[in-house]
Formats: structure tokens, C-alpha cells, sequence
């Protein structure tokens, strides 16, 4: 084990899979000479040569079509989006092509590639840098939907979506680019899909996020427990599609309540589908209805103070575990 | 100015006789006969959802696909039939598809836009309208990067040109060509119609290879109708590429006899005077004409393959008529390799 | 009243508005020479000219952003799309641009548009023709979400769609557009948005559906009517941005039983932010989980057969009004 | 081949002095001064997000856009500052924006990327490249349509010419040009990279304007740091482009002296010494230079100019920090016109 940012366990990853795998590139605007907007590809270049980091013009439906032939041919591309708000100028590629070859071609080509970069709010990036799409894209079969909250979950998942056969759309949080935390040093862990994990237990309500928003619930969950008593149950999807519902049910069959948390808008967000999901499989478990804590349904504002009222705050969380609680 | 030349192909030396002049007139007849045949079998309501069939444009798929070798790979849009039947898919799997049979060459997944024959080198039929560029761009680039000898070929319509994946393919395959990592050969199908549009109506300059050469991609204009010309521009072309690594592109002036789709009856927006025009170059007549000069090829031989395409295209059509269905499981398979659906009312 | 196609109704609506406002003009492809792949337009050319029926090249992103320029400048177009899957080509400008740039601009512009076509599933269009984007769509602040049931919603919410301010997305469903009712012949008839309607009253359980599925739930609920007694009210949404749940939770309050229904694949679609809100706001009058019946989550396959099990039908409604009985 | 002309402007005629220069010359040295305290605003954190400046490329937007008229409108990219100060916005109202306070030109609630002015013309400010494309082509048509008598100008960088959406909306454009419809003046900004990435590894063939002419759009390539020679040029191409309602394309070579955006701090894609020697071509010296020359401009004239350039400067970022914040109410309007948002956590 070694302490490692989540920048770095992404950076790992992808050496490591390069290391391991010629068929393994990467391509993506800035990321070889410029070395990448967030510095995650710092050195890849110079390692490994321009072939193999591909420096490519704004075009993403480009990039993320380029990606796909090269799957389809045998290759193991990865596609660094600056944020992943310009993948929606790709959104054909991915949903229309990545998602769907395999399908129609009644299942005469893998398509392995990975989408990535930072997602959702930044600081003042305003309207159109600073969006979460994850249940935008988790509609779609055909794809992968991963959404690390810790610095070992983003390597270890990073490179179970390189060594797979699926189109995987990997998203990361920059907030969370510079924690830290243990991550393994095998340079064959992996963490599976599917897999939900409990990220704190806990008796009396069951809060259910992911990425970013998962280590906010984390925080909230320790501050109730030392302030009132009240002690959550974290559970961190990790990834969207596949889902993996079971370690919910399981905890809220334990703790008949619960919390999802998202930074997404409200209406149509993922918190919508875990919601509905709890309440059709375990309806007879619950005390209270599911609560969800969201984004207010606005495109993000510039102004701090009304982008800090945009983006849901730990007593926002707090408010609504004592809302299932009856507090 | 764009650098690029652009160079109206000059006429072809008249070729020698050679037997697979006759191999590429009878694949030719062939793919008219199954085309006929899927729109008689769309009428029977055998085929379904759309059928954009290829008829007045054989010499295009057939030119240009006789000169590829085994592992090039060839990308198209939904008018794709010919280019599976080029490739050597088997006529029976194609049509099952069409029926939309389990013994369908995309196991009745795809349908008539989605043919795919990865194992001919077919690596699809895309409903998108020029969202397949890329792909084939993606493809070269791999083929390369692992040292392979093979090559792309892209085909689409002229259409295709106005959508913004036609243009960020173009211009990552120009750049990465610079680099000898972007084989592809661009072929336009440029039948002078977008469904209803005509190319004056959807292009702001009819010279749409001018948009090619802007990308630092030399490109040749053809007589699609002639065979004989477009196979000559492919050979050369393609040797070439293989060592060069370079895109290029091919504009291949053709027109289609038959509707955009299958749904399209009234045609409103051409004459049925313009369409038998054009139906006084039919490539398969130009080509029977030119055998008849070159190889002495006579009215017996093409009854022949007459006869022979017709029993082919029989024999699909009982094969597609007496296909099973695909399995209901089927449904929820190739969805993806691992962490497949879960079944909702089932 | 007359007795009006879908299909007409929608085509009045356009026609009555281009008549009264001479700044609505409508856009796509093969809308005017060849007339309209479903013919909505036929004769607009004609009777219009081609100032304001302009037939486009195949540009979706161009199409929808050309729109929005002209929005800003005080025109009102209609975009068609030949069918609303093209429109994620153009996903890039619906959401970053139509969507947004209202708020980004402080209010300095109106953005009236309407993008309007086909969606949902057809008849073996297979995987890249034959898709629903209502949770897609309607997920984002800054847009109109409509989905017309019945030829008279169609023609006043398409009326509403074109008169307003705002950027609509207007999904019509193909399956419906021959379908006849009746129709008010008031040029000034209109239906606003965010308001539910009940289609039909029933005292045990309460259907919520929209657009076709919303027809299909209709015979589902005469069916269990007639064969066993059971009385069901179907919710219309109508629009499901905005979303009025209102006579949702009304109806539930007085069923204690909810069912929704999509043609969308499960995941992360409509129906989860449906049954997440009823048990969000009326959990205590809930006797029963709210069941989701929807579309299969795979991509739509070609074969018939494989489509026909890939979506909803009138006996997976029953088995879910039924389930939530418990019988 | 492109039909279109493509002209290399010509050196300018010495125009005569004019009290107009003079104030073009002092409106670029307060863009400068401005962008300058932008830089210096956001190291000190009271700027937040992404920033963008205009230094070193002042010429272009000052060169075009003083010979618009009223009626006119301006589209433009995330940088964008120069073209609202340009167009007469209130700098105060700029800096407050940047400062994301609520006497912003967008209320504070689209930042330095996304300024807006309708009133000046100014119909922002847009942050997806070349996103704004087709809304300036629709903006044409729109002023066509309603028999006015303006026309667009839109601002692009090289790097923009690369997305989907350039292509769609030149097609477009060329297309509705024909019948008089699209008025643009689209304003290449080349000012040699896109963020990190030059010109000739972005593009497959440098010279860019060969694309826009494959649209069947004239173009003319102007030394961008030249401003009489821009300005030369808008006077007479917008005088055409109001009576043919044609659109014209001119490339503006430019540099930029700053990083991309305010976090390009080792700029590791160029030498210090090649920003240095685009520096000997200051466009705000160029031009006062040639005041000197032909206006008998002097060292006082130019202190003059500089020390109101600060003074306005140092008004509006006054004016800027001591704003109020935007009205937390203000969060949840301009959403739509009807129907706004329901908050979740108020
Ligand atoms: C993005 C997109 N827009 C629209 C369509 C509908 N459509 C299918 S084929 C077609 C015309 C294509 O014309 P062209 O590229 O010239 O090919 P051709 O049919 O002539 O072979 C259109 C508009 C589509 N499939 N995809
Ligand atoms: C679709 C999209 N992809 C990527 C980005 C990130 N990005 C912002 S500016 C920029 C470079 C643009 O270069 P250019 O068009 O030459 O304009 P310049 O910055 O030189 O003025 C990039 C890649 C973006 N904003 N939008
Ligand atoms: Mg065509
Ligand atoms: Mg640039």
C-alpha cells in the first residue's frame, strides 16, 4: 500500500496498462505537449511517444469515433476529454457507435475504450463546464458508467475499464484530483464492476452517493454520529451501469431509512432511479420515503455565492437524514 | 489554395480482356437481382423497417472492392448490401438478415442499415449519416499502429459530406496521413441526391472534393458508372496507399435508379425523365458492352450469369423464408462482453 | 370540434401559427421539396416558400444551432428532425446552447424554438432509429419537454410550444400519428405547459404514463374495467419538463397504488423520477411499491420478434396494475 | 477546385490621418490595460474560473469591429472581453462580471466566458469552440428574413475550425449566401495555436481559408497585427456584404502574448524567445507608430492615452469590488420565461 492522490492513481493506471498492453494508447486534446489541462498525462508523452499519446484537434465526435475503429480493430484506446462537458459534442459517437456496434453487428466486435476526464462542478467554470452527467449516460446499454470517490477505487476501476471489452465512460471528479489514500501496490489490483461497497457502517440510515458526493456523506456521517448519535450507513456505488443495488437493499433492509445524494440536477438525475429502485425492492423495509439531496435545477451560475447555492453542502445531507429520521 | 491535386481522371487505356472482367460483371448482375429481390420481399412485408437499396451504383462497390486484399477492412452507411455481396458475404446470411432471421449475417440485430461480416472484412452497415467516418479513420490508424499491410476503405454519400464527423474524420485522417498512419481510402458515392436533396440544394459548392483537398488529401474524380475506370483508379491507388500510409479519396459520379428508400414512391423532387436518362448509362450495360467488344463476350454468356443470379437470389430467399427466427434469449445478448441486462418483463 | 389525425394536428398547429406569425418558419431536412419523410409538411413549400420552409443539408448540429441564432434575433423556428434520434447529433447545441443561453446571458435573449419529430421506438428500425430521450432531455434546466398523447394535445401544446419563450423539445410518437380525436377548432386554442390531466378516472390504482404508452395504459385500463373489475386512472403528464405531479399525488392519494409507464429502458428513465416523487411526496398513502413496466434495456434489436419482447405491451401494464393490488 | 477567390490583402495605401485612429489607437491601449488588470484580478482571487485575454491580438477586434454600425451583431468565443469593450460596453460592467458580481453585463451569472450585450450588439461569449458558429448563421438569416439591414460578425479561433460545427455552419451560410440570406463576416483568429497545440498540428493543411472557400465563401488573409489593414478591409467587404447579404471570411494572423488562459503558466508548446519576437510586433505599436508618422501623434499624446486607459481601468475594478454579489434569488432566474425551477435545498 501507498498513499497516493486520486490524480496519480488515474495516472498510474494508465502506465501501468500501457506498460502492460501495446495495444493500450491515449489520445485527447493537450495531453502530450501541453502535458494535459489537469497534468494527469504529465511525462506520457516523452514515455511513450506520439503514437501512443495522440495529441488530437478540437473535435471530439472525432476522438471519440477514432476510438472506436481502433477498438474495433483490436486496439485499447483511452480518451482523455478536457471535462467531460465537451463529450456531449460526442454524443452520437458514444451513445449512437460506442454503445451500440456490438449490438447491431450481433456481437461481431468487442468495442474496448474508455472515455475519461474531470466531471461535474469545478469553481465559477459557469454553464457549460460545469455539469454532471451521469445518469445521462447510465440510460444507455451498451455502455459503462464508473464514478470513483476514492484514490483506489479510480485505479483500481480504471483499469478493470482498459482491460475490458465494453465501452466505459469513467468519470472522474476534479475536486477530487488532489486526496489522498491508500492504494495498493500490485500492479494487478483491480476492482471490479458492479460492485457497491459499503464505505462506512452504520445503523440508522442508509445514505447512498458516489464520487465526490460519497466522501461529502462520509464527512457528514462522522460529524452526526459525533454530534447526535445518529450513525449512517455509507454505501459508494462506484459504478452506475453495471448497478449493484444489493448492498443497498441489504442496508437498508437494516436500517429503514434512507438518503441519496448527488451533485446532479433533481429531475431525471441517477438519485431518481437508486429512489425508485429502493422503494420497488425493499418497500416493506421502509420507515420513511427515500429522501434525495441534489443540485438545484439551474445551469451552474459564475457568481461563487450563487454557484455555492447551486451545489448541494453537507447540512443539506445532515437536513435530510434527520428528515428520514423525523428529527 | 489547397495544395492537393485534383485530377479528373484521364480515360482509362482500353484494358485488356482478363477473366475477372467477367467474375465483376456477374457479381454485378448479382447484386442487381438481390436488390430487386429485397424490394419484392420489402413489398411482401418479408423485409421490414427501411431498405436503401443499390441499384445504378454496382460499378462503385464492385470497382473498388475487387482491388482489396484479405485484411482490408471497409466501412459504409446503410446502403451497404452491395459492399457485403463485393466482399464475398454469403448471399444467404445477407438476405436472412433482412428478413431479420437468427442465420442472418448480424444475427438479425442489424436489419438492412446494420449488415457487418467482420470475418470478410466487413465491418459495417451505420445508420448515422456520415457517423461512420470516424470509425473508419480509427481503423487505419490501428492497422498501422500494429504494422499491418492492410487498408480502409470508407465509403459514403454525397450527403454524408455536410455532417461534422465527416470533417473532423477528414482532418485527424490528413493529419495522422502526415504521419503514414492513416490509410484510408474515401470513397464518395456521389449519386447527386441526399434522399430528396440535390447536391446543388445541400452543398454550397458542387465540387465537393474541394472540401477534401482542404484537408491535404488528394482526390480524383470518376465516371462511377464505368467500372473499368473506377477498378483502375483503385489499383493504382491502392498500392500506393499501402506503402504511403496516406488517405485518399475517390468521388465517384453515379446515380440511383431506384428510390432513396423503400418508402420512397413519389420521388418528388427529380423526373422520371432524369432517371431513364440515366438509365442509358447502367453500369452493368456499359460493362456488358465493353466484354462484348474486349472479351468477344456474347448474348449465351450473359443469359448464363442472367440465370445463375437468378438461382443465387432464389436460393437466399428460401433460405431467409425458411430461417428460424432468432432465439428470444438473443435479445439480451452482445448488449455487452460482461454485466449484461437484467430482464424487465421477462 | 372536427375529428383530426395526430399527424393533422400537429400539422395545423404549425400551419395556424405561420399563419398568424409571420417570424415562425420551419427547418429540416427533406421538409419541403420531397415533403416530409412522414409528410407533416406536404404543401408547406407551396404555400410558404423557401424563406420559411427550408429544406437543410444533413447538419443537425447546424440545423438546431442556426435555430437558436435565429431565436435570438426574434424569429420563432420550428426545427423538424426527421426522427428525434438525430437530434444527439445535435445534442451539443440543445443542451449548451438553446438550453442555456438564457441564464449565461443574465436574460438578455428570449430563445423561442420548437424541435419537434418522430421518437420512440418504430417498426425494425433497429438500434440507432429507434430510441426514447425523454429522462435525456428533460434532465436539463433551460428546455420544455413535450409529450402529446392524443391529437388534441398535440395540436395546443404544439401551439404553446411555438408561441412561447422558451427552447421545446416536442416528441411526438410516430405510432400515433394516424390516430384520430377530436380536435378544437378555435385558432387560438392551446393547452399549457406543466399541466397533468386525468384521461380517466378509477378509484384503484392510478396509472401515470405519456405519449403512446399512455394510449396503450388507456385499453390496459378499460381491459381490467370490463374483464375484472378493476378501475384504474391514467395520468397524462403531457409535459414532463415542466413536470406536474400534483394530480399524481392526488390520484395516489386516493389508490394508495401507483404504476408508471415508459417505452424507455428502465435505467435511469423517466419513470424513475415518476415513482421517486410519488414516494417522495405521498409515501404514507402508498399501500404498495410503485411499479415501473418499460422497455427492455437493450438497444432495440432489427427482428421483429426480438422487438416485439424489447418493449412494453398492454399485459406487462396489467401484470403491474395487478402486482400492485396483490393479486 | 474552390471557385472563390482568395486574396492576399494587398498593402495597404497609407491612409490619411483621421481623428478615428486616434481613438482606435486609445481604445487598444485600454483593452490591453484592462486585460492586463484581469490577469492581475485573478492572481489575486478575486477573478475566479477560467480567463481568457486578448493581448497582443487587440488589432482584430478593434480593426473590424469600429466598422460596424448599429443593428449590427457580434458572436465570439470564451475570449472575448476585447469585443464587448470593443462594441462599447460599460467596462465597469465587464469587470464587475469577471468579478462575478451583480451589476455584471450577464448579472454575474456567465463570467469572463460568456459577456453579453445585446444592446451594443454584443450577442456574447461562448465557452464550447466553435459552438457559436451556427447561432451567428441563424442571427443572419434572421436579419435577412426581417429585411434589416445588418449583418453578423463572427469571431472564431484556428483551433475552432477543427469541430463539426464550423463545417455545418459555413455550409449553411454558403448555402443561404446564394440567395442573399447569410450575411457573416466570419474573423479568423489565427493566432497560431489551439491552447498548446500550433496550427500545423491541429490542422491537416495550414492554410485554414481553403475550407472556408470549399463553402463557396470568399476569403482574404490580413495581417492581424496590422489594424489599418483590418480595418481597410471590414470598411470595404461590410459595405458589399450589406447589399449582397453574401458572407466573407477573413483569417486574421495574430499571436497571443499571454498563456491560453490564465492557469497556462509554462507554456512547455513554445520558446519564450518566439513569444518574444512576435512582441517586436505589438499591434498597439505598429499602430502607434504609424500615428506618429502620420499623424504627428507624440510621447504626450500616447502618456495621455495611457493614463486615462489606467484610470478607466482602475474605476472599473473599483466599481467591480465594491458590486454586491448577485441576489441569491437571482439563482434561479433566466432559467426559462415560464415555468421556472422549483429549489431543493432553499
Ligand atoms: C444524422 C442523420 N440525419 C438524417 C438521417 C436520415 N437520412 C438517412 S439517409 C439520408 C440521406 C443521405 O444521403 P447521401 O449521404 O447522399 O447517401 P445516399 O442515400 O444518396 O446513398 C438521410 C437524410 C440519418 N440517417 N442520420
Ligand atoms: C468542444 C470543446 N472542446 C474543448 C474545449 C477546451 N478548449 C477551450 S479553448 C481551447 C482552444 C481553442 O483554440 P482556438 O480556437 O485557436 O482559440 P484561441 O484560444 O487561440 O483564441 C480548447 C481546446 C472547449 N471549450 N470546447
Ligand atoms: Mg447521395
Ligand atoms: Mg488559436
Amino acid at each position: 500500500m501507498a498513499e497516493k492522490s486520486y490524480r496519480d492513481a488515474i495516472r498510474d493506471a494508465m502506465m501501468e496498462e500501457m506498460d502492460r498492453d501495446p495495444n493500450v494508447l491515449i489520445m485527447g486534446e493537450d495531453i502530450g505537449v501541453y502535458e494535459g489541462t489537469f497534468r494527469i498525462t504529465a511525462g506520457m508523452l516523452k514515455k511513450y511517444g506520439p503514437k501512443r499519446v495522440i495529441d488530437t484537434p478540437i473535435a471530439e465526435a472525432g476522438m471519440v469515433g477514432t476510438a472506436v475503429g481502433m477498438a474495433m480493430l483490436g486496439l485499447r484506446p483511452i480518451v482523455e476529454m478536457m471535462t467531460v462537458n465537451f463529450a456531449i459534442v460526442a454524443a452520437d459517437q458514444i451513445l449512437n457507435h460506442a454503445a451500440k456496434v456490438r449490438y447491431f453487428s450481433g456481437g461481431q466486435v468487442d468495442v474496448p475504450m474508455v472515455i475519461r476526464g474531470p466531471h461535474g462542478a469545478g469553481v465559477q467554470l459557469s454553464a457549460q463546464h460545469s455539469q454532471s452527467f451521469e445518469s445521462f449516460y447510465a440510460h444507455f446499454p451498451g455502455l459503462k458508467v464508473v464514478a470513483p470517490g476514492t484514490p483506489a477505487d479510480a485505479k483500481g476501476l480504471l483499469k478493470t475499464a482498459i482491460r475490458g471489452r465494453d465501452p466505459v465512460m469513467f468519470l472522474e471528479s476534479a475536486a477530487l484530483y488532489g486526496m489522498k489514500g491508500e492504494v495498493p501496490d500490485d500492479t494487478n489490483f483491480t476492482v471490479p464492476f458492479g460492485q457497491s461497497r459499503v464505505a462506512r457502517e452504520g445503523r440508522d440510515v442508509t445514505i447512498v452517493s458516489y464520487s465526490r458526493m460519497m466522501q461529502m456523506s462520509l464527512l457528514v456521517a462522522d460529524k452526526l454520529s459525533k454530534e447526535e448519535g445518529i450513525e449512517c450507513e455509507v454505501i459508494d456505488l462506484r459504478t452506475l451501469r453495471p448497478l449493484d443495488m444489493d448492498p443497498v437493499y441489504a442496508s437498508v433492509s437494516k436500517t429503514h431509512r434512507a438518503v441519496v445524494v448527488q451533485e446532479q440536477w433533481k429531475p431525471f438525475g441517477a438519485a431518481a432511479e437508486i429512489a425508485a429502485s429502493i422503494t420497488e425492492n425493499v418497500f416493506d423495509e421502509l420507515d420513511a420515503p427515500v429522501v434525495r439531496v441534489t443540485g438545484e435545477d439551474v445551469p451552474m451560475p459564475y457568481a461563487r455565492n450563487l454557484e455555492l447555492l447551486a451545489t448541494p453542502h453537507e447540512e443539506h445531507v445532515a437536513a435530510a437524514v434527520k428528515k428520514v429520521m423525523y428529527r | 489554395m489547397a495544395k492537393q491535386k485534383s485530377t479528373a481522371s484521364a480515360t482509362i487505356e482500353e484494358p485488356a480482356c482478363a477473366p475477372e472482367w467477367s467474375d465483376i460483371l456477374r457479381q454485378m448482375i448479382f447484386i442487381r437481382r438481390f436488390e430487386e429481390a429485397t424490394e419484392r420481399e420489402f413489398r411482401k412485408g418479408k423485409i421490414g423497417g427501411y431498405l436503401h437499396v443499390y441499384s445504378g451504383q454496382e460499378a462503385v462497390a464492385s470497382g473498388i472492392i475487387t482491388a482489396l486484399d484479405k485484411g482490408d477492412a471497409v466501412f459504409t452507411g446503410y446502403r451497404d448490401h452491395a459492399h457485403a455481396l463485393s466482399l464475398g458475404s454469403d448471399p444467404k446470411g445477407v438476405m436472412a438478415e433482412l428478413f431479420g432471421k437468427g442465420t442472418g449475417i448480424s444475427k438479425g440485430k442489424g436489419g438492412s442499415m446494420h449488415l457487418f461480416d467482420v470475418e470478410h472484412g466487413f465491418y459495417g452497415g451505420y445508420g448515422i449519416v456520415g457517423g461512420h467516418l470516424p470509425l473508419a479513420v480509427g481503423a487505419a490508424y490501428a492497422m498501422r499502429y500494429k504494422q499491418q499491410n492492410g487498408f480502409v476503405v470508407c465509403f459514403f454519400g454525397d450527403g454524408a459530406m455536410n455532417i461534422g464527423s465527416f470533417h473532423e474524420a477528414m482532418n485527424m485522417c490528413g493529419l495522422w496521413g502526415k504521419e503514414g498512419m492513416c490509410p484510408v481510402l474515401f470513397v464518395i458515392e456521389n449519386n447527386g441526391y441526399a434522399m430528396g436533396t440535390s447536391v446543388e440544394r445541400h452543398s454550397a459548392l458542387t465540387d465537393l472534393a474541394a472540401r477534401v483537398r482542404a484537408y491535404n488529401i488528394s482526390t480524383e474524380k470518376v465516371d462511377g458508372q464505368d467500372v473499368f475506370a473506377l477498378r483502375g483508379v483503385a489499383d493504382r491507388v491502392v498500392r500506393q496507399m499501402r506503402e504511403t500510409g496516406k488517405p485518399y479519396c475517390i468521388e465517384a459520379v453515379t446515380y440511383r435508379f431506384s428510390g432513396h428508400g423503400a418508402a420512397d414512391i413519389l420521388q418528388p423532387y427529380r423526373t422520371k425523365d432524369e432517371v431513364e436518362q440515366h438509365k442509358h448509362r447502367d453500369p452493368i450495360a456499359i460493362l456488358q458492352n465493353r466484354l462484348r467488344e474486349i472479351c468477344g463476350l456474347g448474348d449465351e454468356d450473359i443469359k448464363q450469369m442472367e440465370d445463375e443470379a437468378a438461382e443465387r437470389v432464389a436460393e437466399a430467399v428460401k433460405f431467409a423464408e425458411e430461417s428460424p427466427q432468432p432465439d428470444p434469449r438473443e435479445l439480451f445478448t452482445d448488449v455487452v462482453a460482461e454485466h449484461g441486462p437484467q430482464p424487465v418483463n421477462i
